[in-house]
């Protein structure tokens, strides 16, 4: 039982982490259709500027200092980048993200180094929070849990409840309309890209102490944030966080199971001879592939339910 | 109204002057290029105009934005590599030279399984699909040392079994030559495609796939078999590679690699039949040569997409063919004013920002060792506060040279495309 | 008289002792040795780091500070941690004439080197390359994969966990061990030979579980944690490198998993920083030297090197070995042919920074002493701050050559 | 195949979108050859019920049969397989494609080339003969190697129907071949269609009262989702239902048809 409470327990805190990572990406995708390949980036360039303003100022300055110097260089991207590429089509603006990552990987050597940086977790937010059944839950990823709830009903409320998001959403797929109504469609879409590049950039503050602020960070993240984006519908804020929970408890619990398709013969009493015993496929335990699930998940989600969980539409 | 005197060469005599005169650059470059470097070049360059072919299949003809190309190059070579050791273990009748050919069936097998899940989807699912396979398939060969090798990866010796015709393959010149001749053979081939009902389907399908059902023909199937034809080709590209270097190792179905194929094919045109051609030379000079040059080559890179993408989708080839069009309508004259102010700023611009980024670069790098180096033969010190100085200014002063000789020139070309347009109202097709 | 001829004695001694006769074809020539790592992409700042410890090496061993009286010079070659342009950059090397390479990021990209090198000099004879890898560590490549022309300077798998086994066998409090690693060539040998050495020296030891995850793929590590807490472990033999290491040390700090860590990679450039304060007294890491280590020699070379490159730390020693032994078999062969020089270097013993080291004969791989160092606060005996961390690596055990010592299987095929 | 007497028939044709109910039961028998006007008032559902037919929209309940043979719940490809073709209202074309290739891809499934790539396109004598052939129909003969996104507006609904006819379908369903015309345009352009789908079903959706009741065999009227009239286009002219349906549209269009 403490074993199955500690997993859950871990899998929803992995969960709100993915959501944390991914929140930037699924406003930009749900209100601009861009997929920002340059996300992960910026979550690198949150956590290194994080770095450099808490070693100057403190840890708390950087929660806003960080996310709002992102937000200026996204909002710069999209005004003389993003928009003249926005006619191209959507596969423009998704491959000049992709340029914009490999030159901020650069950049970011450049300024800070080649090698990790000491970004340390700050003295007051050190230590566990409660212990449950022995094992102590550390405080700085329930605080890290917490700005991920933060970030969800931040964006729940700009998108449903503000004119803003009104305009955003409208603007999203009849955008002339808008304009005609005396709307700046374009300043919206510049805010809405710095807002999605801003929660990068913030959850680059939090996560970076919390793992390791390297220049290979952004490699390491990876293609998870996707995952995420698409297997909770593209462009629904309410299914990326329901995807990260899901992801989070579907890998945190798998890695505790260590059968394989052997047990699975065995267990239908079929004779497993020494040649089935060490070959690779079978023997391949379910602990083994369980970080490679969200991807499993991604391909079939596409397949099946092209839309994402609680999709509205499909690119 | 003037006459068009543009010289209205019949398309099939071009086509023969084309064909004929790759061929000859094929046969001829190894003859000019004598180093050992450059033949090696050279044969990379070779498989990876058809890699990059095969995936502008997918992107140019078929509009199928693939994240995962390097699955079927890779897996492809897998399959070769392997081919090749069992030929040289028990004698199995299999000649070097049809290696390739096992690559390209591995890869249409793998395009045949995972190609029935990729191209159920179109456009970004297609392009997460496709991600996704590519992830998974990467992270799994490290777990089948069996089938992948391992960390090592699967080594094999190209000299295996009796010359034919006293050819071994070993010398890197006779291995170039099997390569070209694949090389033109797959071209071609791919060109003949596109000019296929299935070909020409696949465009109509990349333009309106809901009209495609709507004149009895299954998109999806489309897509499908075209995702296997470029499997195929990939397979072989990856066979080539696998000869190449005796040597495949995961990273050869790993995301980077995919991404290197996506950047060049776009920046060399998915427009244009020929564009992946220009896009893979470009890609074996970047990173055998460039990479040598400067520690810098990444950032070049991502600067160079991004402006691509931004002011030339079309790629280098779209450029190339534009000032063809101009060339061969006999205005060019009116360009060359212009044209040759843009060309003389640019070195200077581009000179001021290489020393610029190559200085921030050795400064981190080499300082401690020797403050100084040699950046097109110019020696510079990092220490130097005037170097540094004297390079902002060069790039200050050649960025308001360019941009000024730029909007000269896009003004004269303006004036050219309007005349040009009037004199042929709806211009002819663009491939 | 007698004065000048004392004088004269002397000074010949001097050059005898320093060149054994300056009359060597070799004395004073510069060895051109190219490094093939990686200097762009994500493992660049390891290359890096390693390509300044050479050219720093290469400078204070070079001219008359060795016995062959020859200067090195290093020629960087970028291989992106990739094996296929490893390759590339081989025959370009190999173009520019030079015979002698060095590497160490990676064994995939070793076997690549030792396949290439030994299908070169076989189809090359008279411009035979010969190489020396200070760091990758799969016991193939002195084992199935051995080569004449290869070299092998650090412990290699097999040899370090013999040093792990010896240290557990003596350890009491070592009752439960959980093998943690990635799923790779690597990650794989070091779950096999921690099995069979456990086995043979420790067999009181119970392995409780072992976990092989995808490389690279993992985020949080607190699942893995949790099992590792519910096996009742109290020790980890994990082959982890890079952020696979850091993450898993940061989840244990955080689930107060009170384990000790033998690890293979602690000490690799830029992960102590990443560690920070995370398993302060319980993470161990095996290798031939550690930062404290009592030998003036290594302080000298630890010291200087620190205030050239001052963000950067000498963290290869086995680089050091590397020089010596070429300079050494250089004056024992009195040439720079690479054949003459492997000939030589077979069986070579010579001094390191702590006593005699033999670079065995029969698979070439070095016979070394090798260090079992703790992560521990910075305290007046272990003074040196490792990378700003406030902590260092404090020595637990030696051991002797003979105890990391492993058989192998080599049959190499000599030249003529 | 059975072969009933119906080309084209309607079976209580349901369709909700959500909760709104667009289309609420519509029945219709069709003849061989016979040409039919669909006509009524904006949002009346008529490219929905256009859409059902084709496949490209799935029905919520109800039966549509081809030649007697079952095709609701198919997929267009294997509904237009079996004979039947439709237009769009919005012009639908392969954009980077020109002319000829456009009516190429149109008739290629129609003469059993499916997925061919071992044969070089310019070799199918049938293939290319069949294109000429539509190409001349529509007059866009001048106009062979344009790109279709480089045509006039009129060009681009020649090529739209020349798109639908290529194929050889029996049943055509046309979505407003006109819309956007002028009126010189569009009397030259019904010209095309009468001769051009001579011995063809054709069902026609048309808001220019002088084109229906000049094209037209019979008129079907659509409003609120049903069909509440189909007859001859005298018979629907006089019928009161339809009259209020359209409150009383009818007569100002009445100068147009006469003008035939």
């Amino acid at each position: 039982m403490a074993f199955f409470a500690l997993s859950l327990l871990n899998g929803v805190s992995y969960g709100l982490l993915l959501f944390m990572l991914s929140a930037g990406l699924t406003l930009i995708m749900s209100m601009m259709g861009v997929l920002n390949f340059a996300h992960a980036s910026f979550y690198m360039l949150g956590a290194y500027l994080a770095y450099q303003v808490s070693a100057w100022i403190g840890f708390w300055p950087a929660l806003l200092i960080s996310p709002l110097v992102a937000a200026l260089l996204g909002a710069v991207f999209e005004r003389w980048v993003l928009r003249r590429v926005h006619r191209h089509g959507h596969a423009s603006e998704l491959l000049v993200t992709v340029g914009l990552s490999f030159v901020m990987l650069e950049v970011v050597q450049l300024v800070w180094g080649r090698a990790p940086v000491g970004y340390r977790i700050p003295a007051e937010l050190e230590g566990p929070l409660f212990t449950l059944f022995g094992s102590p839950f550390p405080l700085y990823r329930a605080f890290m849990m917490g700005v991920s709830i933060l970030m969800l009903v931040a964006i729940w409320l700009l998108v449903s409840r503000t004119r803003i998001g009104l305009v955003i959403q409208a603007a999203l797929t009849h955008p002339d309309m808008v304009q005609a109504l005396g709307h700046d469609v374009p300043r919206v879409s510049m805010g809405v890209f710095g807002g999605g590049v801003a929660l990068a950039a913030l959850a680059g503050v939090v996560g970076g102490n919390a793992y390791t602020t390297e220049p290979g960070m952004a490699f390491s993240v990876g293609n998870i944030v996707f995952v995420v984006v698409v297997v909770g519908g593209m462009g629904s804020l309410g299914g990326a966080f329901v995807a990260s929970l899901l992801i989070g408890v579907v890998t945190t619990f798998a890695v505790s199971l260590d059968q394989s398709l052997l047990h699975l013969l065995q267990a239908v009493d079929v004779p497993v001879t020494d040649a089935m015993a060490n070959h690779a496929l079978l023997a391949l335990k379910i602990s083994q592939v369980a970080p490679l699930l969200p991807y499993l998940l991604l391909v079939s989600v596409l397949i099946f339910r092209p839309k994402g969980l609680m999709g509205t539409r499909e690119t | 109204m003037p006459t068009l005197h543009r010289t209205h060469i019949p398309a099939r005599e071009r086509q023969a002057v084309l064909w004929g005169g790759f061929a000859f650059v094929l046969i001829v470059a190894p003859l000019v290029f004598q180093s050992g470097l450059a033949l090696t070049a050279l044969s990379q360059m070779g498989y990876m105009i058809i890699i990059c072919l095969s995936y502008n299949l997918l992107l140019g003809q078929g509009g199928m934005l693939s994240f995962g190309h390097a699955v079927y190059t890779g897996l492809g070579a897998f399959c070769a590599a392997h081919a090749l050791n069992h030929a040289g273990a028990e004698g199995v009748p299999l000649p070097v030279s049809l290696v390739p050919l096992v690559g390209g069936l591995g890869g249409a097998a793998v395009a045949a399984v995972l190609g029935w899940v990729s191209t159920r989807k179109a456009h970004v699912p297609f392009a997460m699909i496709t991600m996704g396979v590519g992830e998974l398939v990467f992270a799994m060969t490290p777990m089948f040392p069996g089938l992948f090798g391992g960390e090592g990866g699967v080594s094999t010796n190209r000299v295996v079994g009796e010359p034919v015709f006293g050819i071994t393959f070993g010398p890197q010149i006779q291995l170039y030559y099997l390569i070209a001749t694949y090389c033109f053979a797959c071209t071609a081939l791919m060109f003949l495609f596109t000019a296929t009902p299935l070909g020409r389907m696949l465009n109509a399908v990349r333009d309106n796939p809901e009209r495609v059902a709507f004149v009895g023909c299954d998109p999806q199937t489309v897509r499908y078999i075209a995702f296997v034809i470029a499997g195929f080709f990939a397979g072989i590209g990856g066979g080539l590679f696998a000869l190449n270097f005796e040597l495949v190792q995961g990273s050869a179905v790993g995301g980077l690699t995919s991404a290197s194929y996506l950047l060049y094919t776009y920046i060399g045109g998915t427009l244009l039949f020929f564009g992946p051609i220009i896009g893979a030379i470009l890609s074996v000079l970047v990173g055998v040569l460039l990479s040598e040059f400067t520690k810098a080559w990444a950032l070049y890179l991502g600067l160079a997409f991004m402006l691509i993408v931004m002011y030339a989708p079309g790629g280098l080839s779209a450029i190339l063919m534009a000032n063809l069009r101009v060339a061969a309508s006999g205005k060019f004259s009116r360009l060359v004013k212009p044209g040759s102010a843009l060309l003389a700023a640019t070195p200077v611009w581009l000179a001021g920002v290489t020393s610029l980024v190559e200085m921030t670069y050795h400064r981190q790098i080499h300082a401690p060792l020797n403050p100084t180096f040699r950046h097109f033969g110019v020696l510079l010190d990092v220490s130097d506060g005037a170097d540094w100085a004297g390079a902002a200014a060069l790039a200050l002063v050649g960025g308001v040279l360019f941009e000024c000789a730029r909007r000269g020139f896009v003004r004269h070309w303006r004036m050219v495309q309007e005349e040009m347009h009037a004199l042929e109202p709806g211009a002819e097709g663009a491939s | 008289m007698k004065r000048i001829r004392s004088l004269a004695a002397a000074s010949l001694a001097a050059t005898l002792s320093m060149g054994t006769g300056g009359a060597w074809a070799q004395a004073g020539e510069t060895v051109r040795i190219a490094v093939i790592d990686p200097q762009s992409g994500p493992f660049a700042n390891i290359g890096l780091n390693i390509l300044h410890t050479l050219q720093f090496l290469a400078e204070r061993e070079g001219g008359t500070h060795n016995p062959a009286g020859v200067k090195f010079e290093i020629v960087p070659f970028d291989n992106k941690m990739s094996g296929p342009e490893s390759l590339n950059v081989l025959k370009a090397a190999i173009d520019q004439g030079i015979r002698y390479v060095v590497q160490g990021g990676g064994s995939g990209v070793a076997g690549a080197l030792i396949d290439a090198i030994n299908k070169h000099n076989e189809r090359n004879p008279g411009k035979e390359v010969v190489y020396l890898n200070y760091a990758a560590v799969d016991p193939d490549l002195t084992n199935s994969k051995c080569s004449f022309y290869h070299f092998s300077f650090d412990a290699n798998t097999a040899m370090k966990m013999e040093a792990m086994g010896s240290s557990i066998q003596d350890d009491k409090r070592v009752r439960k061990v959980y093998l943690l690693n990635q799923n790779y060539s690597h990650g794989q040998q070091v779950t096999r030979y921690a099995k069979e050495v456990l086995r043979r020296k420790a067999p009181h030891v119970e392995i409780v579980g072992e976990d092989l995850h995808p490389l690279g793929q993992v985020k949080d590590f607190s699942p893995y944690i949790a099992k590792i807490k519910a096996s009742g472990a109290d020790t980890v033999i994990t082959g982890n490198f890079g952020p696979d290491l850091s993450l898993a040390f940061k989840a244990a700090r955080d689930a107060g998993l009170d384990v000790a860590f033998y690890t293979y990679y602690a000490g690799a450039a830029g992960t102590p920083a990443a560690i920070g304060d995370a398993g302060l007294g319980k993470i161990r890491f095996v290798y031939p030297t550690y930062t404290n280590l009592a030998s003036p020699e290594y302080q000298a070379v630890f010291n200087a090197f620190g205030q050239k490159f001052p963000n950067e730390a000498f963290v290869t020693s086995p680089a050091y070995n590397l020089f010596k032994a070429l300079s050494h078999g250089m004056a024992k062969a009195k040439s720079t042919d690479p054949v003459k020089v492997a000939r030589a270097m077979e069986g070579l013993s010579f001094r390191s920074f702590t006593g005699d080291v033999t670079m065995r004969a029969s698979d070439h791989q070095l016979q070394q002493p090798l260090y079992m160092a703790t992560w521990n606060k910075v305290d007046a005996k272990n003074p040196i701050d490792v990378e700003k961390t406030g902590n260092t690596w404090t020595l637990d055990r030696l051991f002797d050559s003979y105890v990391a010592s492993t058989p192998t299987t080599c049959q190499m095929k000599r030249p003529a | 195949m059975s072969r009933s007497a119906f080309a084209l028939e309607l079976d209580d044709v349901r369709k909700r979108f959500g909760k709104t109910q667009v289309i609420t039961g519509a029945a219709m028998q069709v003849n061989p050859g016979e040409r039919v006007a669909l006509i009524g008032p904006n949002g009346a559902g008529k490219s929905t019920l256009f859409d059902l037919i084709s496949g490209r929209a799935g029905l919520s309940s109800g039966t549509i049969r081809l030649h007697g043979e079952r095709i609701d719940g198919l997929r267009p490809f294997e509904i237009c397989r079996r004979g039947l073709a439709r237009s769009f209202q919005v012009s639908n074309l392969f954009a980077s494609l020109s002319v000829f290739d456009n009516l190429r891809c149109a008739v290629m499934w129609s003469l059993g080339h499916k997925y061919v790539f071992w044969k070089l396109l310019s070799r199918l004598k049938d293939v290319n003969g069949r294109a000429e052939e539509v190409m001349d129909r529509i007059r866009l003969t001048g106009k062979r190697d344009v790109l279709a996104m480089h045509l006039t507006y009129g060009e681009q609904r020649a090529l739209e129907l020349g798109l639908t006819l290529a194929g050889g379908a029996s049943v055509i369903l046309l979505d407003e071949p006109t819309a956007g015309m002028g009126s010189a345009e569009t009397l030259g352009f019904i010209e095309l269609i009468r001769n051009i789908t001579v011995g063809k079903t054709l069902l026609v959706v048309e808001h220019d009262m002088g084109v229906v009741f000049g094209l037209a065999d019979r008129v079907a009227v659509l409003a609120q989702g049903q069909v509440i009239a189909f007859d001859t286009p005298e018979a629907i002219r006089a019928d009161q239902r339809v009259q209020e349906a359209y409150l009383g549209a009818v007569p100002a269009e009445q100068a147009t048809a006469t003008a035939y």
